[in-house]
């Protein structure tokens, strides 16, 4: 097995997903983490085989993020779960539960503190 | 909207155990779209990470799920355990091997058991519980709990199995073997369950892959893949074949989980011959600071387990991919076109862990 | 593929023994590991509080004015934390599960008499050592600052 | 004379009916405890559960409903009645389709998807095994000329002979009409399946208990049923018909406990089959033997 | 006689008065008072002819050849003419050819015969008996409900339905001119006058389905006309070989033939293709549902209550000759399968007034197979079939109809709440389905009487065409009969536009069926029991025996006690109102729950149409070859074996 | 009769880790069987007279909860099994956990264990029978049933 861990930016990631899928890779988890400087990064992990390939990059929040459900089609669930659970937006998802995903008592619990007392 | 009916399917319902939601749009008995709904066990568990240090978050992790609660649990402890280069000793390799399994049988015998209640076959799903039970008494006698073990931890286990304990073990075995036997025939073998099984959710080796599926869900398509071939524990020591089943359907599904209780009782008892003796428990210093993904599989498939840390007492994140989460895409297309009867064949299909996925 | 695989088991079943426990008519058999309820040894505990701080749910409430150690049983997740780490080996685990109950009470121990001897004899002992210190302390300072003067 | 004789019968019929119903039921509940393994529960418990029900608050949905309920229970006992008395077999199966169609409405008023969705699939079981009744009907009618259960009590020889088909075919359906696996579609007594309760998803508390005293007089004139094929002149052939009951519940139980659920289309095809060969054979069988006789 | 005459005159005499008066309030009233003054005439007729005896077992023959029948010949022949020129016109109009063929090849060997004095003569031309009583019963009575019926549905029909032309001018003197042809047509003994009422009806059937002048609507009413107009070629078939080769000219001389006499298989095997185009019988059943596009009296009126009927009612004068014979099996045949395949395919529809129609098709079926059999029992059955299908199926099409009219749809799945949003319609509808095929009713006791007939008569595949068939009736009467009572919680009534004179009408027949279910003992022994001595020699025993019968009687009145018992036991309960289970989702209230999406959204609940199973898609045509194929071949054996 | 004699059980995961919710099960099962005490697991609110609750109860899980409370004829009991459904377990702290099935609707008695037992579940039964018969008898001195609605009473909405 190997494992191989990508930085990207945040434009290129349609690009590099479509280069992944056209490798044969599937997906496997899509992840956010806030970082502690402020923003978050979103990792994206790929497997063929055993194999494993992540992408990542990191965003401040502020823009929508780019769906890869049309490319990876179960990604609806990874980023509707990112979006309910860190409040960050996602673009052109398949299929788009508008925050119904988790109906949770704290809206967007995982962001940023500073944000939610704005 | 002619002749089609909306109706909600769940959270409440006597085929799901635990809560999911299913918009189901009903033409007769056609379901002609579903769209699920989880949420309804999310507990933010993951945040937890703030509250409780990085030893502690064992027994978050293993109340994941009760069902998989060893699994969960030594996932973590991995993931933790690479972050920190600890060298976990080899006993208690075995030992997590040995729980690993067992976990895995009670898990598919369990599963085996709700498939036979969803469809209404009664004294199957009754007869699958009560061989179960045996292992729960294993699980009892080594650990103290029937369904979370509170055994392993960073660096190792808790407590040690006595040999003897080990030897015990192989004579439950042989009995649960012996009395799995009617149980594996009724399900492989019975025209009226086959009527029930085969042709029903059928996914194609390229659609499993396409849609992200794990575990048997995937070997039931005839895919060839288990995360345990990737070797952590001590499955490298051990020689297993992967059950795959090219059927496609849920009778594949069923076929696989079935055969491998019979090649977890193998795995068991090649580990409890080599097992060797020694400490289960090595000294764990310092904090954790790094990042690292884990992925083993679970009963269910392949489960992840990502965390990073900053070298505090406190990890930064603790991510739980876990199978189910990852066959519900499947499942959703495997719904749509389907009957009302077989949704909870369906819903079955993926073994559903609603509680991990929702965590 | 055959057709009724399973009247053979049925009927066997029909004419032997239930698989069901006598329970609660006769007592549950637990295993020697078996993870019920904590039990705390108040001969043996120190109240050092290191078992409130790891218990994961905050069961365990250590009072060290009044002396008491007291768990709440409907808090309480038998992992076994606090047994492991405590310095004193005081808890153990019991083998019966707490009874359910239409409230959710709180169990308090007090110290045993003897342990409060031993804790208070150990508080003493304590307090004369520092005091002894305190005046050793004093004595050297004493005498430093005679040298000090001395000199 | 006559008259008193069925007056007796009706009355004998009206106690005695429920409580046969759950004396069956607790041989059911046992019998199929042990076949799982259990140990189960008591003999008396169906009882207990009915008396329960009986104490329980009463929940509505809405009160139409409540009347449909009382529809069916009466016009269950009626069809007993009807039978009990020597009357029309026939009738007796067009007055049980009257009181479940009462059931059916009940289910369809509480207007909730489960209970809807099970009225569906009860009028499938209904449509399922009605050709099957209306053939038991006309095979005793083949066999003895009369359809009426007063003259079939005194045939010469009982009605199995000349129709096992007819019988055979009966039984099957019995497991639908006692909403045993593997057609327990549209409800059963357990819940754990996709309809949850279906049928009766939206009764609760007394009209429950109501219902359920329905179903046991229902299940007592279908018992009753499969035991006229064994009744004839001969005082002796009504012990062979207790017995004879007590068995096939016995293999209505293990067909219980061996079988999963199947689909309705399973269902509907199965039983239709099972209708036209056992039934039509044996009735095309029963013509022939007729039409040489004369 | 003079009653008769002057019945017959003055229904004709309305038909073309309604067409002369415009304003439409002064035709509404001369309709109304027209068609009361038809319904008294009617029966008084009924029992005047009773008082002179028809019930003794007497026949009332009219018009023995005279001045009279010979002019009369002279007016039908222009008739005749009249009727292909107007079928010719429309047909070049609207680019159908073939049924100018049809409607020659129908009408001018009839007037060779005329003209030619090849038929046979010195006939009575009209007779009256017990079956021709009851069918005046039938026609004027429900005809005349259902004409007051039109009024007040035209009216609104026009409301709701900018897009067609208002012609109900034209629409009520064509019920009327069609209930005169049809009181000719039961009336007529003589095969030639009763063929000409018989295309008649034919061709009014085909100008009421064409009335909205929409595109469906004329392919439907030319689909009609040319199914109708070959079943008139048999009847033209039957005519000339009966007149030709057996000297033959009358339906009576034909029964007293007997079915033993050679030869008379092939006028039986010709009229009884007639007769099945006519009743919409497979394979000719596609007519009746595309004549559901026409407004809801015609429907009524002409597709389930008489018209249709006609078919049937020729069926039952014959029927003796059927006994033993080829033509017996091909109409028992044909009415089994039809019975069975037709309440298949009404499984599968929502729309109601189809829904109607192919149970229309479905017991027309049963009461051909009746018919077929050619014993007394069975016929008995199928009188009594036609009796209460006639009264249970006005009064369903009517009702559907008002619906319509009220909310806009006659989908069944719309009427899911009837008994909240609009009860009283609610109960009439109720009462219309249980009459269709719930005991103690009276379509199930009639279908009872056929099982027994068909038992006795050892005809096996009858006997299983009705018992599957009577099952999957169930299905789908009792499916609708469910939507009807959903309770749904505070939803709105549906205001009540329905004319009282529409209500009127609806409770009248209401009334009926529940007259009809009590009396149907004293029915059978008074008015059905002399038809079959008349036709068959024979009286026929018991039917259903008089416990039976209490017993009947005594679930109707606890069905009528039901509501008032309720009441009683409802009263003064303490209970809880909670909502409806949806797993526990609700979303306040239970027509809607908590989505996916975490959304609400409205639940809804339809019934099952299979449409896999038993749609049209998959049953209708195989049905349709199979019947054809059934049909000609037995038509080719019985007269290749006639020959 | 007594009431206690057929009790029988609704279950609800409300947000449990699956741990209680299969011990549940598996009391239903050959081993324990606690139909031996007239239990019937029915799937339906309407039929049942204990509600059998695991989890600490997230936010939305809540009202479902209610509902089926709600939906319950009385008289009825309510169980909370495991130690999450009793204050919220190990979970409690979590940011979408109320913590006990208590802070919704009205428990009536608690089962503790993490997993619970199924021992303990048949004990905990056993004292909820007890319960209903009490409850019935207050039922019958009370001119209305509304015994226990607390605050799961939904309220129909008017539209
Ligand atoms: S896959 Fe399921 S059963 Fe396995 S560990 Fe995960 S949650 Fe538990
Ligand atoms: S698989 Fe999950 S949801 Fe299903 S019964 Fe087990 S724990 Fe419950
Ligand atoms: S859902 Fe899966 S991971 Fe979660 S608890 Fe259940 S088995 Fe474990
Ligand atoms: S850790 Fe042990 S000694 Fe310390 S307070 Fe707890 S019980 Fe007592
Ligand atoms: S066993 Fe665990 S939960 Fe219980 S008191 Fe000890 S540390 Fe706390
Ligand atoms: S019939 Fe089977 S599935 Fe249904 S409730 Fe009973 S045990 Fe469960
Ligand atoms: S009380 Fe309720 S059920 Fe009755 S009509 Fe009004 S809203 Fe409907
Ligand atoms: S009490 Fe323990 S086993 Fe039960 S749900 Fe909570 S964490 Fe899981």
């Amino acid at each position: 097995m190997e494992s191989i861990l990508k930085e990207i930016s945040e434009e290129t990631l349609l690009n590099e997903a479509q280069a992944i899928r056209a490798e044969g890779y599937r997906l496997i988890q899509i992840c956010a983490t806030t970082v502690k400087e402020g923003g978050y990064e979103i990792l994206y992990s790929f497997g063929k085989g055993y194999d494993e390939m992540s992408i990542r990059f990191r965003t401040d929040g502020k823009k929508p993020v780019q769906s890869i459900s049309h490319i990876f089609s179960p990604a609806w669930l990874y980023e509707n779960e990112i979006h309910d659970l860190f409040g960050l937006e996602v673009c052109d998802m398949v299929l788009d539960f508008r925050g119904g995903l988790y109906r949770t008592s704290v809206k967007a619990p995982f962001a940023h503190k500073e944000e939610e007392a704005k | 909207m002619g002749n089609r009916s909306v109706v909600p399917f769940g959270p409440q319902h006597p085929v799901l155990p635990e809560p999911i939601h299913l918009d189901l749009v009903l033409e007769d008995e056609k379901v002609v779209d579903a769209i699920p709904s989880i949420g309804f066990i999310h507990r933010g568990l993951e945040k937890l990470v703030d509250k409780k240090d990085f030893n502690e978050m064992v027994y978050v992790a293993e109340r994941i799920c009760g069902i998989c609660s060893f699994g969960h649990g030594f996932g973590y402890c991995d993931a933790v355990e690479h972050i920190m280069n600890i060298e976990v000793p080899k006993r208690a390799d075995y030992l997590r091997t040995i729980f690993f399994e067992l976990s895995r049988m009670h898990s598919h015998i369990l599963w085996l058991g709700l498939m036979a209640d969803a469809f209404g076959f009664e004294s199957l799903f009754m007869d699958s519980w009560r061989v179960r039970e045996k292992i729960l008494d294993m699980f009892e006698a080594a650990t103290g709990g029937r369904v979370i073990f509170s055994i392993v931890k960073i660096g190792g286990m808790r407590r040690d199995v006595p040999n003897e304990m080990l030897r015990d073990f192989l004579k439950s075995l042989d009995d649960i073997e012996r009395d799995l036997e009617v149980i594996i025939r009724t399900f492989l073998n019975d025209r009226a369950v086959k009527g029930r099984l085969c042709g029903v959710g059928v996914l194609t080796p390229e659609q499993v892959e396409e849609l992200g599926c794990c575990g048997p869900y995937l070997r039931g398509s005839g895919v060839r893949r288990d995360t345990r071939k990737l070797g952590y524990a001590a499955y490298d020591d051990i020689e297993f074949d992967i059950v795959t089943s090219d059927d496609c359907d849920t009778y594949g599904r069923t076929y696989v989980r079935a055969m491998e209780v019979l090649q977890s009782i193998s795995i068991i008892r090649q580990a409890i011959e080599k097992i060797p003796d020694g400490p289960v428990d090595t000294l764990v210093k310092g904090f954790p600071n790094g990042e690292y993904m884990t992925r083993i599989e679970q009963p269910r498939g392949e489960a992840c387990f990502y965390v990073k840390a900053s070298g505090k007492k406190f990890i930064d994140r603790l991510r739980v991919r876990t199978p189910t989460f990852a066959n519900i895409p499947a499942l959703t297309q495997t719904l749509r076109g389907c009957e009302l009867a077989d949704v909870p064949i369906l819903v079955l299909a993926i073994d559903p862990c609603i509680s991990c996925t929702e965590r | 593929m055959s057709a009724l695989n399973y009247t053979g088991r049925a009927l066997k079943n029909l004419f032997s023994k239930p698989a069901t426990t006598k329970y609660p008519f006769e007592p549950a058999d637990f295993k020697e590991r078996t993870r019920g309820h904590v039990e705390n040894d108040m001969d043996k505990c120190i109240l050092c509080g290191l078992c409130q701080m790891k218990c994961p749910t905050g069961a365990i409430t250590v009072d060290k004015k009044e002396q008491t150690w007291t768990i709440r049983p409907f808090s309480c997740i038998q992992c076994r934390c606090c047994v492991d780490g405590c310095p004193k080996k005081s808890l153990s685990m019991g083998r019966k599960y707490q009874e359910p109950g239409e409230e959710k009470i709180a169990k308090t121990f007090d110290l045993s008499d003897s342990q409060k001897e031993v804790l208070a004899a150990q508080a003493k002992a304590a307090a004369e050592r520092a005091a002894a210190a305190k005046a050793a302390m004093e004595a050297k300072k004493k005498a430093e600052a005679e040298a000090a003067a001395k000199a | 004379m006559r008259m008193t004789v069925v007056l007796v019968s009706i009355l004998i019929y009206l106690v005695a009916a429920p409580l046969i119903g759950l004396a069956f039921e607790g041989y059911d509940r046992v019998v199929s405890a042990r076949m799982q393994n259990r140990k189960g529960p008591s003999f008396f418990q169906p009882l207990y559960d009915l008396l329960k029900l009986f104490q329980k608050q009463s929940i509505v949905v809405n009160r139409v409903q409540t009347a449909l309920v009382v529809g069916f229970v009466i016009f269950t006992i009626f069809t007993g009645c009807i039978f009990y008395a020597g009357g029309d077999i026939l009738l007796v199966f067009f007055a049980h389709s009257l009181a479940d169609m009462f059931l059916i409405l009940a289910a369809y008023s509480a207007n909730s998807p489960y209970s809807s969705l099970g009225a569906q699939r009860e009028f499938m079981q209904t449509m399922a095994y009605e050709p099957m009744t209306l053939l038991t009907a006309i095979g005793f009618y083949m066999t003895c000329g009369s359809f009426n259960v007063s003259d079939i009590i005194q045939q010469e020889t009982p009605a199995i002979v000349r129709a096992p088909g007819i019988f055979l075919g009966f039984c099957f359906t019995l497991l639908i009409i006692f909403r045993k696996s593997p057609f327990d579609l549209a409800t059963s007594h357990h819940a754990h399946q996709e309809m949850v309760k279906g049928l009766t998803q939206d009764l609760a508390g007394n009209i429950y208990g109501l219902q359920e005293l329905g179903e046991l007089y229902a299940s007592v004139q279908m018992l009753s049923i499969a035991g006229l094929f064994f009744i004839c002149k001969n005082p002796l052939s009504y012990v062979a018909a207790v017995i004879a009951v007590i068995v096939i519940y016995f293999f209505v139980l293990l067909a219980d406990n061996i079988f999963p659920r199947v689909k309705w289309e399973v269902m509907l095809s199965s039983t239709w089959i099972v209708t036209f060969v056992l039934g039509g054979g044996n009735f095309l069988i029963l013509t022939m033997l007729n039409i040489a006789g004369k | 006689m003079q009653i008769l005459l002057f019945l017959f005159f003055f229904t004709l005499g309305m038909s073309v008065l309604t067409a002369l008066i415009k304003g439409e309030k002064i035709r509404g009233c001369v309709v109304i008072v027209g068609s009361i003054v038809m319904m008294v005439l009617d029966v008084l007729f009924c029992i005047w002819a009773y008082r002179n005896g028809v019930g003794d077992n007497k026949i009332l023959t009219f018009l023995p050849v005279s001045e009279i029948t010979e002019k009369c010949t002279y007016v039908f022949m222009a008739g005749e003419l009249f009727l292909f020129a107007l079928i010719s016109v429309l047909s070049v109009k609207y680019g159908k050819y073939h049924c100018i063929l049809l409607s020659a090849a129908g009408t001018i060997p009839v007037l060779w015969l005329d003209t030619t004095h090849k038929a046979v003569e010195n006939l009575p031309m009209l007779k009256v008996d017990d079956l021709t009583l009851l069918m005046f019963m039938v026609v004027g009575i429900v005809g005349g409900l259902i004409s007051i019926y039109a009024v007040g549905y035209l009216h609104d029909y026009h409301i709701h339905h900018k897009d067609v032309e208002n012609r109900s001018q034209y629409f009520q003197a064509l019920l009327f001119l069609f209930l005169t042809a049809m009181y000719g047509l039961i009336t007529s003994d003589a095969l030639s006058w009763m063929f000409f009422f018989w295309e008649i009806t034919s061709t009014v059937s085909f100008l009421l389905i064409g009335y909205t002048k929409k595109s469906e609507a004329v392919t439907n009413s030319f689909r009609a006309l040319w199914m109708n107009l070959l079943g008139g070629c048999g009847f033209m078939v039957a005519i000339l070989y009966c007149a030709l080769s057996m000297n033959i000219g009358s339906l009576t001389e034909l029964v007293e033939a007997g079915p033993a006499r050679a030869g008379i298989v092939i006028p039986v095997v010709f009229l009884s293709l007639a007769a099945i185009t006519k009743s919409a019988q497979m394979p000719f059943s596609r007519w009746l549902l595309g004549a559901m596009v026409a407004p809801t009296p015609s429907s009524a009126l002409l597709h389930s209550a008489t018209m249709v009927k006609a078919g049937v009612y020729l069926l039952i004068r014959i029927s003796p000759l059927f006994a033993g014979n080829l033509g017996g099996v091909m109409i028992t045949t044909i009415g089994g399968f039809t019975f069975f395949a037709a309440s298949l395919l009404a499984i599968s529809q929502s729309d109601g007034k189809k829904v109607l129609a192919y149970s229309t098709i479905s017991n027309l079926g049963l009461i051909t197979a009746c018919a077929g059999v050619g014993q007394p029992a069975a016929t008995w059955a199928a009188i009594m079939l036609l009796l209460f299908h006639a009264v249970s199926k006005s009064l369903m099409f009517l009702a559907v109809g008002a619906v319509e009219n009220a909310t806009g749809s006659r989908d069944v799945e719309d009427m899911h709440g009837m008994i909240v949003k609009f009860p009283k319609m609610a109960y009439v509808m109720t009462v219309g389905i249980c009459g269709m095929f719930l005991a103690p009713f009276g379509m199930l006791v009639a279908k009872w009487a056929a099982l027994k007939a068909y038992i006795d008569s050892n005809n096996v595949m009858l006997v299983m065409f009705l018992v599957f068939g009577s099952a999957t009736t169930m299905f789908y009467w009792g499916k609708w009969l469910g939507k009807l009572y959903a309770v749904l919680h505070q939803s709105e009534r549906h205001r009540d536009v329905v004319h009282k004179s529409e209500w009127r009408v609806m409770y009248c027949l209401t009334a009926l069926i529940v007259l009809l279910c009590a009396l149907f003992p004293m029915i059978g022994t008074v008015c059905v029991q002399p038809v079959l001595s008349q036709s068959f020699g024979q009286t026929v025993g018991t039917i259903i025996s008089d416990n039976d019968i209490r017993v009947m009687l005594m679930m109707l009145v606890m069905i009528g006690l039901m509501p008032v018992l309720a009441a009683f036991l409802i009263r003064n309960r303490k209970e809880k109102m909670t909502m409806a289970y949806m797993a526990g989702v609700n979303a306040g209230d239970d027509r809607h729950f908590i989505d996916s999406l975490g959304g609400i959204r409205p639940s809804y609940l339809s019934n099952w149409y299979m449409e896999e199973w038993f749609g049209e898609k998959r049953i209708l045509n195989p049905s349709l070859y199979l019947s054809a194929t059934a049909v000609t071949v037995m038509m080719i054996v019985a007269v290749g074996g006639a020959l | 009769m007594k009431m206690s004699k057929s009790p029988w059980l609704l279950h609800y995961d409300a947000s449990s880790c699956n741990g209680c919710d299969i011990e549940v099960l598996a009391s239903t099962t050959p081993r324990y069987d606690v139909e031996r005490f007239g239990v019937i697991n029915t799937g339906n609110p309407k039929h049942a007279d204990i509600l059998v609750v695991t989890g600490g109860v997230n936010n939305q899980t809540k009202m479902v909860l209610k509902q089926l409370y709600s939906q319950m004829p009385d008289p009825k009991v309510v169980i909370a099994a495991g130690i999450c459904a009793c204050d919220g377990g190990i979970f409690k702290e979590c940011y979408n956990v109320n913590g006990g099935i208590d802070t919704v609707i009205p428990v009536d008695i608690y089962v503790p264990g993490c997993a619970v037992r199924p021992e303990a579940l048949i004990d905990g039964v056993v004292k909820a029978v007890k319960l209903l018969d009490e409850k019935r008898e207050a039922m019958k001195n009370h001119a209305s049933c509304e015994v226990h609605y607390g605050n799961a009473s939904v309220k129909e909405v008017k539209k």
